[in-house]
């Protein structure tokens, strides 16, 4: 037999799983050996050892980061099989049934292609040269405890409500924190973004004034850096209401604590991960990064994650491997027929369920942001220490 | 004024491990005496002065320090002061400040402390070494410092380990003549650890003199030269002559001891054997005699004696005594020299 | 008799247990969370009590192989201890002379104490990417990279190190007796056999303590393994990786075994040690066991 | 017999310590080489990219001062209130501060116990082993634990409200300065404890037989005796707190619940947004301020005085 | 064998920052010679034997062992070894490896340097300790490792600073006997410092009297106790008067001192005084007379002597001597005690 085909995959813990690679190994005969660092350390390692890496799992927001390294390899659009059935909310900005959703931030659409193979500049219009293959999706809204606040909450007014004093959170990473914090603002009517992943100066000042004032009321337990933290915090009755991520819902809810991943009338945040290849592939090396995604995109690994609570990229090939009630629960918004298993098989939720937020189309559909890197974000990040201090 | 006590050792006995170092002794010395502490190398007396300090768990007896029970007492309830054989001064402490440190303890200011530390300085010969540290001093300089810090703090009992011993002779006269003097003054009890028999002589009340973890024999120094009352103190004591004669044992001192020509008469008591070496000592000759038997005696001869007479060694002579100066020695009881464990 | 123990004795050893106890603070919250139930979090309250957690350590499932890091870990922790000690007791003996730079080479020590890890890190991985198209360019065109567990992790790893180590070798060699080597040199010791056979039996119990030192250090060593691993993670950082997703309570299964092992190894040497002395007893000595 | 004062078979004495010099140099050497690979080099690339220009993406090689100016942005503007830089040093110092007063306290308190009352070798090194298991916990672990032991719902909350000391659970036991200050000498006791032992040991018991007969109560004796000699060690003990706490963005991050500053995390922040430059510019920055308070200990107890 | 070489030390200086420890001292030791040096604490004894031992640096001057300049050479290549004022023993090595550490450094095999080590612990009477640490032992035990760890170097010259200072005189005896007679037999040359006159004189054939960093006077013993060329001398080596006569200075020897009532008649000279303290010494009574001018000489008389006359403090008397057996003074020179800085 010929060498082992090994590839390198440094990313987060979020999207690894032991099932993934083993199946792909069945599959393809390429063994993946996970590098699994927090998500700043892979954004760092990207700039500092791109050579410690084939495949990258990171997200759109971060490539107006990572392209200029030069670290990043330009994919040919046209080796990748099912590029064209990659759902339209990256390709186009729309859902498939043709609904426009939201664009402020760093919408995928945006960074999705490079003018050429060593440019670094990105195209408005499509190419053949893609910077990063979508896989996993979301859309984030605020995570609640219904049996401590014990009302219903819709809106991101809430987050600052001062009834919550000492027991919210939000996510410490800057350009997401912020976004968050432009949801609040703007559902209190103080101010309307032109695009809140895209602030002016005066718009970061305003947000931050904001912000502070509430820090300095004691609104805030903690903020979290991590998926576990946000976990923990919610579980521990530490927070009551904060960001959260979705699967971060699922596992506190999976410990038999309440806890609603609640939708709100002012829409989502939603976020995009995918692959990148490190420009230091070549060869052999390179073709079976091309062979890795095309697997990855072709349905199996799609389903593992929507049976997450994420949304895989290519959602055809994933209905193929759901089962319909799965389908159903997760993708369309309908009470499970029977109990709903996680990957591993342990019970997320029992038959007759309904997935908070409905739909895929209900929930991509009012998506109102995207994760974002700011043009002023040098200015955004030192307002942000600025905020931490106060 | 200092006040003083008596000090009284009950049956007090340290062991070290398997090691008896100090073997049930019994003393009392009266308060206001000077005590000296004779002894072979190795005999117990360092572990006697520091259980009565404090620094040495007593392993069992007794430590009374006038009327009150200090067995069990930490050092400072003990109203001893200590100069050490180590010297143990504070490394990072000037002289002065290492002499006038049992002061600053008790809250004295600096300006009279320092006053107070140079008088005992002066007493010592240091005062020009105030400010050095004691790493820059010379042996016998540590000395004095140590002696010093140990005299300013004016103890009920002071407890001295070989205070004088990296002294030159010179400076040693010194400072037992100053140690006389203050004790005399100060009224205090002291006990003095020395390995000269001069100095005991010269300086103390009581002499104790200690073998193998017990005490040999103690009383007045002219008592002890005049009666020792053991082979092992007539030895050690020096100055005597062990001379079987018969099944008996006499100690006969060596200035006592009279040559003479084998061929000239002898009254009295005699022993004959040959001249196996002459030591020039200044003052007097010492003539070593082998005698017949085995065992080795000398005699102290003055120089006019010794130049008159001019004894070569090899040469045979007749040693001769008058009875009514030897003393008759208890040969049963103590060992000369106790060994420690055998070594495994 | 012998050992009767000062007031102070008894106030200073409930202060120590005191301090262990704090100390084991947070473990004992990781010692009762590591039985949680199959469906426990990381948190408190219990939600039933197993041993699953335990059972999935010894499994190896997951997503990375915590055993493998585990190893890589102890490897590296091992050559940092050693490295450690050797390069430290070499360099506390060169202070003890004064030496051209010396006070350059304290200086930079303490720098590299003071850089935050996540700077020196990053100042490390840009040198080795450096050093990597170097290379490369140089014609070895199937070069990956010079990165790894033992050239720039270890490299970082002793950069935080040493420092702690030759600072208590200052510590160690502080009023330490230099006649005993005079005496040494002088019975015709040359300076290796004076530095073998009475320097350091004198330190020795202090640089083993510096190698543990070492080997903690590195062994929770983070923000500076960060940048400087390669591809291969130790693992602190495969654990901090975890925390990305959801984590479970094997990771406090795993600090739970670790604890665990420690206490037996450390308890089994005792019992060998205190045996051996027993055995030993005839010479023993309560020298210097005076009331203070 | 030659000529015994002829000048010519002298050595010069500055050639003999030249050879002292030089093996003392050798010694020395191989950490040297470790530092200047691994750290010298480094932190001159670290160095430089401070004072390169960046944007919002990416750094750009041509000299600026942006990373320093943007730092101590606001600084004359806003007085007299404090602009964030000074803001967050004089927080990190107070934090500083205290921690290493505790660490200092406890630490020496543990070391004297240790180095004075525990009187056999193997128990000394039992006992300091015990001290280090906790450690051997990969600490990402240990933090986390901290929520169960500290929060709301904790184990101590949970303690005392059954004991019933308190009604309400108490809240600044967790993501506060008292977590923060709390977790920190919980690490770093045992770096004071390691030091100050080690001088300790040092000490001729002798010494302080000598103290306690010179009628010193105990306390005089820790004060005039034990402190002074053990002088190295503490200094070097707070080496170890001072620089790690200076630089600590971790422990205060999770500690604080993210939301307390410190300067070691004003670089993480800049750091984790790829702004070289200016995290650059920050770490020489506290390296600046941390050797200038480090110095100015070293100046008051010279720690290599008597190696 | 061992060889054995001369020692030559000129104008060797000694420094310690502005202290003069060592002042250009310039002396010449015949190869296989037993010197002794002597002086009072602080004069450089100790300074003068580790610049020669190689452990102190030279400020000035030379040191030269047989034709070799060693001054720059490290200690290991001087063929010196020296026992150490404070012992410096090893202490995590027990006495017999403490002893046996110079063999081991020569690879000599375990078996083979114990029972060489044992030998030489016999010699110093500590065989019974072999398996001790150091720190189990008494001052004097370990004075007596300290001197068989320096004895089994065997080196051309052997330097010992005060290694008999610990003991007692007993010991002290035997250990001078055994340090001589090894002296002979291996043919070394030791330098030996000391403060008791009596070891000097006992031992050396060259003594060396050393005051404030100089060498006052050098010399066989009995040339030096006879001779006394200074008043330092004449004091220093005990048993000697120094009285002023007008204009001269004469030493005159303790033994030599007769007393006379103030009533009786005197030929020679003569001086008055009041008798200020009289100290029992065993062999004899020193008998301590405040001159009227204002100093204070002894004489030293047998007790018979004294027992007839009964002299009492307070009580007048008339010292008188033979003028052909005393010693006219040098009076310029070295002064008695030379201060060091004054301190700060
Ligand atoms: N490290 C030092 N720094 C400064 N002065 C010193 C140092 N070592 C010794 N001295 C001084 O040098 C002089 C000579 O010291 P040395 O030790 O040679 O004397 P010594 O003749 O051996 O005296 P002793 O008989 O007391 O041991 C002394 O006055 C001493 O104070
Ligand atoms: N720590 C110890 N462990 C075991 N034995 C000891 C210890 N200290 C002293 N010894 C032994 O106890 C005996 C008495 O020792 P001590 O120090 O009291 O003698 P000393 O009379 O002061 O002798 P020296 O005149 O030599 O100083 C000695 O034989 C010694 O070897
Ligand atoms: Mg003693
Ligand atoms: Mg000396």
């Amino acid at each position: 037999s010929a060498d082992p085909k090994v590839l390198r995959y440094l990313g987060t813990a979020v999207n690894e799983g032991d099932e993934i690679s083993k199946k792909c190994l069945e599959d393809t005969g390429i063994k993946i050996e996970y590098i699994t660092a927090t998500t700043d350390d892979v954004t760092k390692r990207v700039i500092t050892q791109p050579n410690s890496f084939d495949v990258l799992d990171t997200e759109y927001f971060s490539l107006k980061k990572l392209v200029p390294s030069g670290n990043i390899f330009a994919l040919d659009a046209k080796k990748i099989k099912e590029f064209d059935n990659i759902t339209p909310v990256f390709t186009k900005g729309q859902l498939p049934n043709g609904k426009k959703i939201g664009d402020q931030g760093t919408a995928p659409w945006k960074v999705l292609y490079l003018e050429g193979p060593n440019s670094k500049t990105f195209s408005k219009t499509p190419t053949e040269f893609v910077t990063l293959i979508p896989t996993v999706y979301n859309a984030d809204t605020l995570g609640i405890r219904p049996d401590l606040i014990k009302r219903p909450i819709s809106s991101w007014t809430e987050l600052l409500n001062s009834e919550f004093k000492g027991k919210a959170s939000i996510l410490n990473i800057p350009s997401i924190g912020i976004m968050d914090a432009a949801m609040v603002v703007e559902a209190t009517g103080q101010h309307t973004y032109t695009d809140k992943g895209n602030m002016t100066k005066a718009e970061i000042d305003l947000t931050m004034k904001i912000m502070t004032e509430a820090k300095k009321a004691g609104q805030f337990r903690a903020f979290w850096k991590d998926f576990n933290e946000s976990v923990n915090l919610m579980a521990s009755g530490e927070t009551v209401i904060q960001s959260m991520w979705s699967p971060a819902v699922t596992k506190v809810r999976s410990m038999g604590i309440p806890c609603i991943f609640q939708p709100l009338k002012e829409g989502y945040r939603s976020w995009a991960s995918g692959f990148c290849v490190s420009k230091a592939v070549s060869g052999p090396k390179l073709d079976w990064a091309y062979e890795f995604v095309n697997w990855y995109l072709s349905g199996w690994a799609g389903a593992y994650l929507n049976r997450q609570g994420y949304y895989s990229a290519v959602l055809s090939t994933a209905k193929a491997n759901m089962t319909a009630d799965e389908w159903g629960y997760w993708m369309e918004g309908k009470a499970a027929v029977s109990d709903i298993k996680a990957p591993d098989g342990t019970v997320l939720e029992k038959a007759g369920a309904k997935r908070d937020g409905g739909s895929y189309d209900d929930r991509m559909g009012a998506v109102a942001c995207w994760n974002a890197v700011m043009d002023e974000n040098d200015y955004m990040v030192r307002k942000w220490n600025e905020f931490i201090a106060a | 004024m200092t006040t003083t006590a008596a000090l009284e050792l009950v049956q007090l006995t340290k062991k070290y491990g398997g090691v008896t170092a100090v073997d049930a002794i019994n003393l009392k010395i009266p308060a206001g005496s000077y005590c000296c502490l004779l002894g072979p190398s190795g005999c117990g007396k360092t572990s006697t002065l520091r259980m009565v300090a404090g620094h040495e768990s007593v392993t069992s007896g007794d430590i009374l320090v006038g009327p009150k029970n200090v067995t069990d007492l930490p050092p400072a309830d003990r109203s001893t002061a200590m100069m050490f054989q180590s010297y143990a001064l504070f490394p990072h402490l000037s002289v002065i400040d290492n002499v006038g440190f049992a002061l600053k303890m008790k809250g004295v200011a600096k300006t009279a402390r320092h006053a107070e530390a140079r008088k005992l300085l002066d007493l010592v010969d240091m005062q020009a070494y105030a400010a050095r540290l004691p790493g820059q001093l010379s042996g016998g300089q540590q000395q004095r410092v140590a002696l010093a810090r140990a005299l300013i703090t004016s103890p009920q009992i002071l407890l001295l380990d070989e205070p004088l011993s990296a002294l030159d002779p010179f400076l040693r006269l010194r400072m037992r003549a100053e140690l006389k003097k203050l004790q005399r003054e100060l009224g205090m009890t002291f006990i003095h650890v020395t390995h000269g028999q001069d100095e005991a002589m010269a300086l103390a009340d009581i002499v104790v003199l200690m073998n193998g973890g017990r005490i040999e024999q103690q009383g007045s120094p002219r008592e002890i030269f005049n009666h020792p009352r053991t082979e092992f103190t007539a030895r050690f004591i020096g100055g005597h002559n062990v001379i079987a004669v018969g099944a008996e044992t006499f100690a006969v001192r060596v200035d006592r001891l009279a040559l003479k020509t084998p061929s000239e008469t002898v009254t009295g008591p005699s022993t004959a054997g040959t001249i196996s070496e002459v030591e020039y000592q200044g003052t007097y000759v010492r003539v070593v005699i082998a005698i017949d038997g085995g065992s080795e005696i000398s005699a102290q001869i003055t120089e006019t004696q010794f130049d008159t007479a001019s004894y070569a060694v090899g040469e045979r002579v007749l040693a001769t005594w008058d009875p009514a100066q030897a003393s008759l020695l208890n040969t049963t009881g103590s060992a000369i020299v106790r060994s420690p464990e055998k070594a495994a | 008799m012998g050992g009767k123990r000062p007031r102070s004795f008894y106030f200073l050893a409930a202060f120590f247990t005191a301090y262990v106890l704090f100390l084991y603070g947070p473990m004992f919250a990781i010692y009762i969370l590591s039985f949680q139930g199959p469906d426990g979090g990381l948190t408190f309250p219990m939600n039933g009590v197993s041993l699953v957690w335990f059972g999935k350590v010894f499994s190896g499932s997951g997503i990375v192989d915590i055993g493998a890091s585990f190893k890589r870990s102890l490897q590296l922790g091992l050559v940092v201890m050693l490295l450690t000690v050797v390069l430290s007791v070499s360099a506390g003996l060169a202070f003890r002379r004064s030496f051209r730079g010396a006070s350059f080479l304290f200086y930079v020590a303490i720098a590299s104490l003071i850089m935050p890890s996540i700077i020196t890190s990053l100042g490390i991985a840009l040198e080795f990417r450096l050093l990597d198209d170097f290379i490369i360019k140089s014609g070895a065109t199937s070069w990956t990279t010079a990165m790894g567990l033992f050239t720039s992790g270890l490299g970082a790893h002793l950069t935080w190190t040493l420092p702690f180590g030759l600072l208590i070798m200052f510590a160690i060699f502080n009023r330490f007796d230099g006649r005993l080597e005079e005496a040494a040199r002088d019975l015709g010791a040359t300076p290796w056999q004076t530095f073998r056979h009475v320097v350091l039996p004198i330190i020795l119990p202090s640089v083993v303590g510096i190698g543990l030192f070492g080997f903690t250090l590195s062994w929770d060593e983070l923000a500076r393994s960060s940048q400087t691993i390669g591809s291969v993670n130790t693992l602190p950082l495969d654990l901090q990786g975890l925390t990305t997703t959801v984590t479970k309570p094997d990771i406090y299964a795993l600090g739970t075994l670790t604890s665990a092992v420690s206490f037996l190894v450390i308890f089994v040497a005792l019992v060998v040690i205190l045996v051996l002395q027993a055995r030993q007893r005839r010479h023993g000595s309560d020298a210097g066991k005076g009331m203070v | 017999m030659a000529s015994p004062s002829s000048p010519s078979l002298r050595l010069a004495p500055s050639m003999k310590q030249h050879r002292k010099t030089f093996v003392a140099w050798l010694q020395a050497a191989p950490m040297m080489l470790v530092f200047a690979l691994f750290f010298l080099l480094p932190l001159l690339f670290v160095t430089v990219v401070s004072a390169w220009d960046y944007n919002e993406y990416e750094m750009i090689p041509a000299f600026s001062l942006r990373g320093y100016s943007d730092t101590f942005e606001g600084c004359i503007a806003e007085l007299p209130s404090l602009c964030t830089i000074l803001k967050t040093y004089l927080n990190t110092l107070k934090l500083c501060l205290l921690t290493w007063a505790l660490t200092l306290l406890i630490g020496f308190t543990v070391a004297y116990f240790l180095a004075f009352h525990v009187r056999s070798k193997t128990w000394q090194i039992v006992l300091t082993l015990l001290c280090t298991i906790p450690f051997w916990t990969s600490n990402v672990i240990r933090m986390i634990a901290w929520i169960p032991l500290l929060g709301r719902n904790g184990l101590v909350n949970r303690g005392l409200e059954g004991v019933g000391l308190i009604r309400q659970p108490l809240e600044w036991l967790l993501f506060s300065e008292f977590s923060v200050v709390l977790a920190l000498v919980h690490l770093f006791t045992f770096f004071m404890v390691v030091p100050i032992f080690n001088s300790m040991i040092r000490i001729d018991k002798r010494l302080i037989e000598a103290s306690y007969d010179a009628g010193a109560t105990g306390w005089q004796t820790l004060l005039n005796v034990i402190i002074p000699l053990a002088k190295p060690g503490i200094v070097i003990g707070s080496i170890f707190v001072i620089t790690i706490v200076m630089g600590d963005f971790v422990t205060i991050g999770v500690m604080g619940g993210q939301q307390i500053a410190s300067a070691g995390k004003i670089i993480e922040a800049r750091l984790n947004a790829l702004q070289f430059p200016a995290a650059a510019a920050n770490a020489v920055i506290l390296l600046g301020v941390t050797i200038l308070i480090i110095s100015a200990l070293t100046r008051v107890v010279d720690i290599r005085k008597e190696l």
